[in-house]
């Protein structure tokens, strides 16, 4: 394991500030006070960090409509994201965006997008100007299993290929997109060797082990670096909520949820994995730590003003 | 008559020509859900998870099966492309677009396709496809699920755009678009799924392009469109206690447009507001101003007044999106400014 | 070989009417009578009709923006065409579509499309309907080397397979999209590798013999009529002409046409492959019958009346 | 001053940008061109075989190479979208999409991505992205290659739409699109790359928003844009000899609009035509009707008049084409017949 004790923990911290922001989102948007549609992240938390944690802030991430542990594995502040699911003036894009719309370029992140398959040609983008500016950044596009049949997302493979951008397309295969698994929507059923007729490197890997995500990042990322191109990966993982807050699932199986939240715990099998080097009394001291950030970022969300209703016409450039 | 609810209108309309003409098949996004999933398979083999995701088309898949309900991929141009290449060569396809900012990845299939291929194949094709979704502002659903691009569909020539206000009126209007040769853009506006009313059991038709005055008056004409009609007929009843007599038109359909419809009322008024969600600029309000500006001017007492969003995104911030939203109170301030002018 | 000695005269007179229709064109459009783009398909003549030749009226193709091989070869009336090529009344299209919408439904024809990638869409909608009326019918959709990169092409591939559509992908393979190579433009250089990777079966086969490519379409027709789903089939071919009627082709060897024309003539192959079933004589008869068509074709088509100028709100329900 | 073609002003511009900042890029199809061909390694390392397939950017490759001037496979989801994504992480990308009528098969990449990105994330984000394409009919290149949607563009909040008529605008306002922080949709007209006129050597810019009196009149006001401007030119020329004076405004950028620029106009005349070659509704002569039908009312002496094409395709046969392209004549007889009203 190539991880130093910090960095494991640091991944430990964020898979579960990913886990806490969406359940207690669960129970908030269940309590009525969160406007728009959720769509919660649970479950699939090795992914955004495995990925993540092979990136820089001059690396850059487009995500989806499922973005909110995209945003946190990429550094997006808590706080300000909870604002602004909640619409408020304080949240990162001052109330104007939403869950499906948080970003933060600072960070290098370009934006949930609700747009099903959007990310990849925005991360081509990035991926241009890293190639260009010669700062041996990379862009990496988050797209389902879903998004996996938009024709932008196949537009995106095909140029980064020609034009060998470095650049990582991360499939999060979790099993549905809203209520059509993938196994009937994705022609071929195979993500990767789909993505390989494109021309470029493609592997499946277990999503919900953090280190089976992070070892086959980390290749790619080095490979982008080095101008050796794109790379897809495909992250086999499991959804635990519906599609958004309030799908009941009457397509998936009974108990299924329970078993994997029981098996397929990508926080459990990342401590049990660590068993060594990490103690239980440390990661629950994070646990304890990111809850109580949670609940801080909830409180003050809650009570911090809405934007000025005049606020409309600012960030454009017209005033009428 | 029956009491039901807008949403309810819409299927009705699906079932009853999916019925009276098997040539008509569904199209689209989990119009039926719950192919494929995790449950066993006696299980999947009688759901209909989503039946689209508002609901719409819940029941359809069980009542037709999938030959006829027809769930797809996230691939919006095959969708509209598909059922554009089904329209010229014999199906009556209803395509679902589930919300109809989604146009921009797959316009092509109408703007250069089915709409012009009537046209130009020198009048040997026909292009019988519907394409239904949801358009509208007001549930915080944000800057790309929130738009009404009613202005970018009705000015594409070629193609017929709906966007009706009323359970009854949806019903008529979509059974008609179904049966119409033409491609259709059939635009349902989400904040009037729940809205109830009287819809008749059997099917009949509203033809496209015939308006519908709402209420009827004498001093001010207010046009408006789909979820904007009921704030007109708002205004016009409470201005009518106080003496001021609005006449709320709704042409129903864009395109084509009941000029005459529109130009009648005017004449009669001489003072318009046009109410419009679609845009601030290049939008119904500008294109039926226009109209009004060029046809019935010397009828004009008063500068047309048009009542818009403003021209930016939609907001999500709950107090952000209500201020874009064109309001009942803009819309009563401007009847009364015209009224005092 | 499996063919009849008049479906071999059919297919080679199939084939010289293309040609001969395009090399007149050549030379008409230098004289400049013709108004718009013309893009000419000579050279590539054995992939419309080695096509078209297992097709029935019920089957319907879709075409591209070179689309007159794949017009004559799908029955279209060559009058029709050459009036409609000259923007008149008496074309195909009563001269609203010109060269790149020439439409013949009664053919199965479903248009000419100058939307690079547009017909593939189309065509798995001819496929539905024909699935969905169990007609037996199928639907063949062409496209370039060049448009196979558009994301219309690949949803097209993907909803086939998904649906097991009776849909035949073909790529036209003629070396260029425009004045880009193949070899750049096409992420992992294999067009039938990537076609594979949507879950379908896939040839690439040699579009210059008529032979090739009839036998491979042969096959994926009756596999769609069967019910066996969609295929691709890569025929590789060249370009004679340039991208357009002025194109001075600056990017290609010199003396590559001529050789082309020498080596690579599928005319000249079909003659060499059928010297035992078909006499020199026998086609050159067809070759003189063909050329007086299209002399007729031509002059009919200069002779013929323009349409009236009211004729532009015909065809279309708005009267303004 | 020089004297150049309208396509060279536009290379001038490209040209000038891309030396003055590194960070201008330049992606599209072919805008180089000869990649990859069969001709020798040698021809093929200094050939610009296409340049853009109308020769606009032929030059530009071998002055700055592989790395600025960027050839795409046919792919214009992921053209636009890569410019996107670039503008908003550093680069200032112009992305050609050779014929606007592509829009349809790629606007979601501005529709709901770069227009929205400024406003959407609170203001935090800067998307400085030029996307350069050709409009406009009269060359025979059918109902797919001659549209001019720049009535769709501008009714797209966030993003600036430039249509520019004269070699001397084509080239200031590509070089303030360039340097502007929002996206621009940037329109050229096919009919007007070889006209000539006056263009400074140096870099100049034009402010986006600011209208163009190409001709001053008192007795009316033509608005038109891009080719239809020299038509309205050719109007007032040919009546100011009959003693009717024509003012002819030429807004040059559709969105933002100088609303003051047209209104001043249109107070001074009180008599107005609308030229405008986008669409027979939802039009820019619409957009700009409904404006002075609202804000300058009480200036007007008579109806305005729209002359815009039918509501239908382009036709591609050369009389039906003309037929649909708004006339000289057409022009002409509306103003005559506001002089008589
Ligand atoms: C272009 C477009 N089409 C459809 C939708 C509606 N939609 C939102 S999420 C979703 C399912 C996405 O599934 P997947 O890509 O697997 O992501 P997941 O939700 O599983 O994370 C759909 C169809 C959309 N937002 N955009
Ligand atoms: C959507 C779209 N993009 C670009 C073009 C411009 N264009 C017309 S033909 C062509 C090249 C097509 O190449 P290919 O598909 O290989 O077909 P070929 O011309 O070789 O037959 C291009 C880029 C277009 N018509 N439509
Ligand atoms: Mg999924
Ligand atoms: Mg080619």
């Amino acid at each position: 394991m190539s991880l130093t004790k910090p960095e494991l923990l640091q991944a430990y911290r964020k898979m579960y500030e990913i886990r806490a922001f969406e359940e207690r989102l669960h129970l908030e948007n269940t309590g009525g006070d969160i406007p728009g549609f959720i769509h919660l992240y649970t479950g699939e938390e090795a992914i955004a960090v495995g990925v993540c944690e092979n990136l820089t802030p001059q690396d850059y991430i487009g995500s989806t409509h499922r973005g909110h542990g995209h945003c946190i594995a990429k550094g997006c502040d808590i706080r300000g994201m909870m604002a602004e699911i909640f619409g408020k003036e304080t949240g990162l894009c001052r109330g104007k965006g939403g869950s499906m719309h948080i970003a933060d370029l600072e960070q290098g992140m370009l934006g949930a997008n609700a747009i099903v398959g959007g990310a990849p040609p925005l991360v081509i983008g990035a991926s241009l100007t890293a190639k260009t500016l010669g700062n041996k950044g990379v862009g990496v596009s988050f797209t389902g299993d879903g998004g996996s049949n938009q024709g932008l997302v196949f537009e995106a493979m095909n140029m980064a290929v020609v034009l060998q951008l470095p650049t990582i397309f991360i499939f999060e295969n979790n099993g549905f997109g809203e209520a059509t698994g993938h196994d009937y929507a994705v022609g071929g059923r195979n993500i990767t060797r789909r993505a390989e007729g494109f021309g470029m490197p493609a592997v499946r890997v277990d999503g919900v082990d953090f280190f089976a995500v992070y070892e086959a990042v980390k290749e790619a990322v080095q490979r982008a670096r080095e101008g050796g191109g794109p790379t897809a990966i495909e992250a086999m993982a499991y959804r635990w909520h519906g599609h958004f807050e309030g799908d009941p699932m009457l397509y998936r199986a009974e108990g299924e949820v329970e078993r994997l939240r029981a098996e397929k715990d990508p926080l459990k099998i990342f401590r049990s994995k660590t068993r060594k080097q990490l103690s239980d009394a440390e990661l629950d001291a994070i646990e304890t730590e990111v809850n109580a950030l949670v609940d801080e970022a909830v409180s003050k969300a809650k009570a911090d003003p809405y934007p000025p209703a005049e606020n409309v016409l600012t960030d454009v450039y017209a005033s009428y | 008559m029956a009491i039901k609810t807008y949403r309810e209108a819409v299927k009705e309309a699906l079932a009853q020509e999916m019925e009276r003409d098997e040539r008509v098949v569904l199209i689209g996004e989990d119009v039926r859900g719950g192919q494929a999933g995790t449950a066993s398979p006696e299980k999947l083999a009688t759901i209909e998870a989503f039946g689209g995701v508002l609901g719409v088309t819940k029941g359809l898949w069980t009542q037709f099966g999938s030959s006829r309900v027809i769930d797809t991929p996230i691939t919006e141009s095959a969708i509209v492309g598909m059922a554009a290449g089904a329209a010229m060569t014999g199906l009556r396809p209803v395509a679902e677009l589930m919300f109809m900012d989604f146009f921009g990845v797959c316009y092509d299939m109408i703007y250069n396709q089915a709409a012009k291929f009537r046209y130009m194949f020198g009048g040997k094709a026909k292009t019988p496809l519907v394409m239904r979704g949801m358009i509208g502002a007001g549930f915080s659903a944000a800057a790309q699920h929130s738009q009404s691009p009613y202005n970018i569909f009705g000015s594409t020539p070629g193609v017929k755009v709906v966007v009706p206000s009323s359970p009854y009126d949806v019903k008529g209007l979509l059974i008609q678009s179904i049966r119409d040769e033409d491609p259709v853009i059939f635009c349902e506006h989400k904040a009037l799924y729940e809205l109830k009313g009287e819809v008749p059991e059997h099917a009949y038709t509203i033809p496209l392009g015939v308006a519908n005055y709402t209420r009827e008056g004498t001093d001010v004409t207010i046009i408006a469109l789909s979820a904007m009609v009921h704030k007109a007929n708002a205004v016009a009843d409470k201005l009518l206690k106080e003496g001021i007599s609005v006449e709320v038109v709704d042409p129903r359909t864009v395109s084509p447009l009941d000029e005459e419809g529109i130009l009648e009322s005017v004449a009669s008024t001489g003072r318009v507001v046009i109410v419009d969600e679609s845009s601030a600029r290049f939008g119904f309000a500008h294109d039926v101003a226009a109209l009004i500006a060029s046809q019935a001017f010397h009828h004009l007492k008063a500068p047309i007044v048009l009542i818009t969003p403003p021209h930016t995104p939609v907001p999500f911030s709950p107090p952000l999106e209500q201020a874009w939203i064109p309001s009942v109170e803009r819309i009563e301030a401007a009847v009364r400014k015209l009224m005092e002018a």
